[in-house]
């Protein structure tokens, strides 16, 4: 079993745990969690393709990763902030009461 | 680096000295070749440790003493010869104590978090480079391995808050965090700068660039004095040494995160802290006093981790000396410092150093920079005094 | 090859852990475990820049972020069952079960690996990153500058006088 | 060497609030302040207030006071002072003192206590005693190291253990001891006085009442002969 497959299944397992967290949890912070989940498995995918791919010099994969690890902790701090506004508003964050907009 | 020209017994590689003892003798029994290489290296992180326990244990008897003695009093003298005997007796109190584990307590977490903190302490304390041949791991990413193995601590003390059930240690572990999270920030932008310069993040390369006389040391450039200030204040923050030891203020909250712990546990957090005193102060040392560097061009002679083990001597008995003398912060006032006074000074080292670079390095350059930072840093003391410095109070029956 | 086949299984666990705990800080400890197995799997595959930076922005930031919010609403001690529960849990398998399998067909399907290990020079990691890649550099800056600065804002207790 | 805190140097006055100065020196006036101490500490001998308590002790203050003790004159226990009138025993608060007066075989009183009792666990050091007692029997001790491992036969102060020779009062505190001891002779002097007086008194009713015994059986002799 060559070690790119195997990356492969690891990331896209990882990817649908991720996916089943975010549309299970009632809890928004859990859904973050699925969310960090599913950008690592992406993540996993790059370094696997720049390590066991076609060699390249531009390390493409590397760099992709550097500016997602960014993006996604920009992405965890606004999430969180705007879900600490919500739990002052609300004093809960249980999505399935934040229906207000359900009309 | 050919291990066999190297005489076995000169002062200099005396660190290695047990090392090389075990690869040879495996060696020479015909042992295979990754055993030899596995041995050496645990032999080698051994010595690491060894050094370090007894300096715990040194430092845990030379800090009451100091701190004794700046409170015209003797200090612990009791256990054997001036006092010697102490951490030994500290040490056997600690491990006869009860071990209590509260009922409402997560069990594995409890248990898990002691380790996690002394864990990323001893990880750090192997990427320092000791001496000129003695780097337990020379790494190429080595600072960088550094600030991320020392931020895992601040998830073991959310463990170790939080797992202990009740609601101190949570209060104190979020204290805790918080204070740890603001004060890395302005670390690692300080040291930021010194990597702008050096070029390098491998600990041992920037130690060989600060080589010459004192004056080649990072701490000695007009960048180098502000960023260093702020490093040294931020060590003291991220160890939780004295003005910052708010998350385990006896006085406010017990003994905040380490409530919980009795016994060996409680040994270990204070382990882990120490260790953690020595890896963030013996990076301070590697990055602006120069590390392993002699003082002067001349003294070959003195090995040169005794040069190394001599600074952090008089930067540890610093500590000492500030604990012996500052009060403890509030969280508000710590926190506002932080932010609103160590961040932005931190980040004006950054053009600094590198005006600084580009400018030759000479006195020209110094003359251009030394107002640029210091001009700042004056404005900032003088407003931030303002608003910092608790208001003088007008007593009404007590004579102010 | 031996490493990743150590590590592929811990990581997964660690990720079924994360979603399947009932006790929220339970699931971010466990999240934080998944992302630095993680962090060793990027070491263990050479790409160590990559997985030191992994760790510390994860293990010492995001997680802690996420636990931190978790003590602050209040929700670390709400057990919450619904990851069990069949009328959730069933819609959200009907779901991910279709995306598992499309990435686990094309996962079969791809190339043989080539064996010679690229290396990751951190000099030229640099200048790439400052020369070809320099406007994004810079875009990420400023996303991370409001990032700081709104997250700031956002989770600023208003007094009740100022808006 | 009095530990009295006269021996630390007397802090300079805190300035007046308004001198501006450079942020920052106060650190540094902080630091030379316990550096000076931390220097000092090895060579300046007066500034050193620590007391190696088994080996060295530091002099009690002259009204410090412990637990009770019966004074006796002379050096043998059996003349306390003490005649068992049991006022302090009514007087003490926390009634810690138990005395039974000893008696002869046909019930006199023998003004001697058989049985003095102070529990020291109940005790709390008032000193009522020792201002009740009117025959100067009971004073204050100086002596602190009373620990006993058994907590309640070992707090039990019996006669023997709690009498001390008036000469170690006249050690612990020597003006009390002595302003006692000179109201004592004082008193002994005026009582020997009244005795001596009273005894006067005595022999001359004695002769008087002898004189009026001679001369009545002379009056009976003269009427009857």
């Amino acid at each position: 079993m060559n070690p790119l497959a195997l990356l492969l299944t690891l990331s896209s397992v990882m990817f649908a745990l991720g996916l089943l967290a975010v549309l299970t949890r009632r809890n928004a912070i859990l859904i973050l969690v699925g969310i960090e989940l599913m950008l690592n498995a992406a993540n996993i995918n790059f370094i696997a393709f720049w390590r066991y791919g076609p060699p390249d010099l531009e390390m493409a994969g590397p760099i992709f990763v550097l500016f997602s690890i960014a993006i996604a902790a920009a992405e965890a701090a606004v999430g969180l902030a705007i879900i600490l506004m919500v739990f002052r508003l609300r004093r809960t964050t249980d999505l399935n009461q934040l229906d207000s907009l359900h009309g | 680096m050919s291990k066999d020209n190297i005489p076995l017994w000169s002062p200099e590689h005396l660190p290695l000295l047990p090392q090389r003892l075990v690869e040879m003798i495996l060696a020479n029994l015909g042992a295979p070749e990754w055993l030899v290489s596995i041995s050496g290296f645990m032999v080698a992180a051994s010595t690491v440790l060894a050094v370090f326990m007894t300096a715990f244990a040194l430092l845990s008897l030379i800090e009451r003493k100091t701190l004794a003695r700046a409170q015209n009093r003797i200090g612990p003298n009791r256990a054997g010869w001036f006092g010697i005997l102490q951490p030994v007796a500290d040490g056997i109190k600690m491990l006869t104590k009860e071990d209590i584990v509260p009922a409402r307590a997560v069990k594995l977490l409890h248990l898990l978090a002691p380790i996690l903190i002394v864990l990323p302490a001893i990880l750090a304390l192997g990427v320092i480079p000791y001496g000129r041949e003695w780097t337990p791991v020379p790494l190429e990413l080595g600072l960088l391995f550094f600030f991320a193995v020392g931020s895992m601590t601040e998830l073991s003390v959310f463990m170790a808050g939080w797992a202990s059930g009740s609601k101190f240690p949570m209060l104190g572990a979020m204290r805790a965090i918080s204070q740890m999270v603001s004060y890395e920030l302005p670390l690692i932008i300080t040291a930021l700068g010194v990597v702008m310069v050096s070029g390098t993040l491998s600990l041992p390369e920037i130690v060989q660039q600060q080589g010459g006389g004192f004056w080649h040391w990072n701490v000695c450039t007009p960048w180098g004095i502000v960023a260093g200030l702020l490093f040294y204040v931020c060590t003291i923050a991220e160890a939780n040494r004295c003005p910052f030891d708010l998350p385990e203020g006896e006085s406010e909250i017990v003994a905040g995160h380490m409530t919980e712990y009795s016994g060996f546990k409680y040994a270990l957090f204070f382990m882990g802290e120490y260790l953690g005193l020595f890896a963030i102060a013996g990076l301070f040392v590697t990055l602006f006093l120069g590390g392993w560097q002699a003082p002067l061009p001349g003294l070959g002679l003195v090995p040169t981790w005794l040069w190394f083990f001599g600074k952090l001597a008089l930067v540890i008995f610093s500590y000492l000396w500030i604990r012996a003398t500052f009060p403890r912060l509030r969280i508000d006032q710590l926190m506002r410092f932080a932010w609103l006074c160590m961040i932005p000074m931190a980040l004006l080292t950054l053009p600094a150093a590198a005006i600084w670079h580009y400018m030759g390095r000479g006195p020209l350059s110094w003359m251009v920079v030394l107002p640029l930072v210091l001009v700042p840093w004056v404005l900032v003391a003088v407003i931030f005094n303002k608003r910092l410095a608790p208001a003088t109070r007008t007593y009404r029956f007590a004579d102010g | 090859m031996a490493s990743l086949l150590i590590l592929s299984p811990l990581v997964l666990l660690a990720a079924l852990g994360a979603v399947w705990m009932a006790r929220p800080v339970h699931a971010a400890l466990l999240l934080a475990l998944a992302l630095a197995l993680n962090a060793v799997l990027y070491l263990a595959m050479g790409a160590d820049f990559i997985g030191l930076v992994q760790f510390a922005v994860y293990v010492g930031a995001v997680a802690v972020l996420i636990v931190f919010s978790l003590l602050i609403t209040r929700q670390s001690d709400e057990t919450e069952e619904i990851a069990r529960r069949p009328k959730a849990l069933v819609p959200g398998l009907l779901c991910t079960l279709p995306v598992l399998a499309v990435l686990l067909i094309t996962a079969s399907k791809v190339p043989a690996a080539s064996d010679e290990a690229p290396a990751l020079p951190l000099k030229k990691l640099g200048e790439i990153l400052f020369t070809t890649h320099a406007p994004a550099v810079l875009a990420v800056a400023v996303l991370l500058t409001a990032v700081l600065i709104g997250a700031a804002l956002f989770a600023r207790e208003t007094k009740p006088n100022d808006p | 060497m009095q530990p009295t805190s006269a021996n630390t140097p007397a802090q300079s006055p805190p300035e007046k609030p308004g001198r501006w100065m450079l942020p920052g020196l106060g650190l540094f006036q902080g630091l030379a302040v316990t550096g000076r101490n931390m220097v000092q500490s090895f060579y300046n001998k007066e500034r050193m207030t620590t007391v190696q308590y088994p080996e060295e002790r530091a002099p009690i203050s002259p009204n410090f006071r412990n637990f009770p003790f019966l004074v006796y004159d002379g050096n043998s226990i059996d003349n306390l002072r003490c005649v068992a009138c049991s006022i302090c025993e009514k007087e003490c608060p926390p009634q810690c003192i138990y005395i039974v007066l000893e008696r002869d075989e046909n019930g006199k009183s023998l003004k001697r206590p058989k049985i003095f009792d102070i529990d020291v666990s109940v005790c709390m050091n008032c000193g009522i005693c020792a201002e009740v007692c009117p025959f100067d029997a009971i004073y204050m001790d100086g002596e602190y190291e009373l620990a006993t491992d058994d907590r309640f036969e070992g707090l039990l102060f019996h006669r023997e253990r709690l009498a001390k020779s008036a000469d170690y009062h006249m050690k612990l505190r020597p003006e009390q001891a002595s302003e006692v001891i000179a109201r004592r002779k004082a008193e002994e002097e005026k009582k020997a006085a009244a005795a001596a007086a009273k005894a006067a008194k005595a022999k001359a009713d004695a002769e008087s009442k002898k004189a009026a015994a001679d001369a009545r059986p002379a009056d009976e002799k003269g009427g009857d002969a």
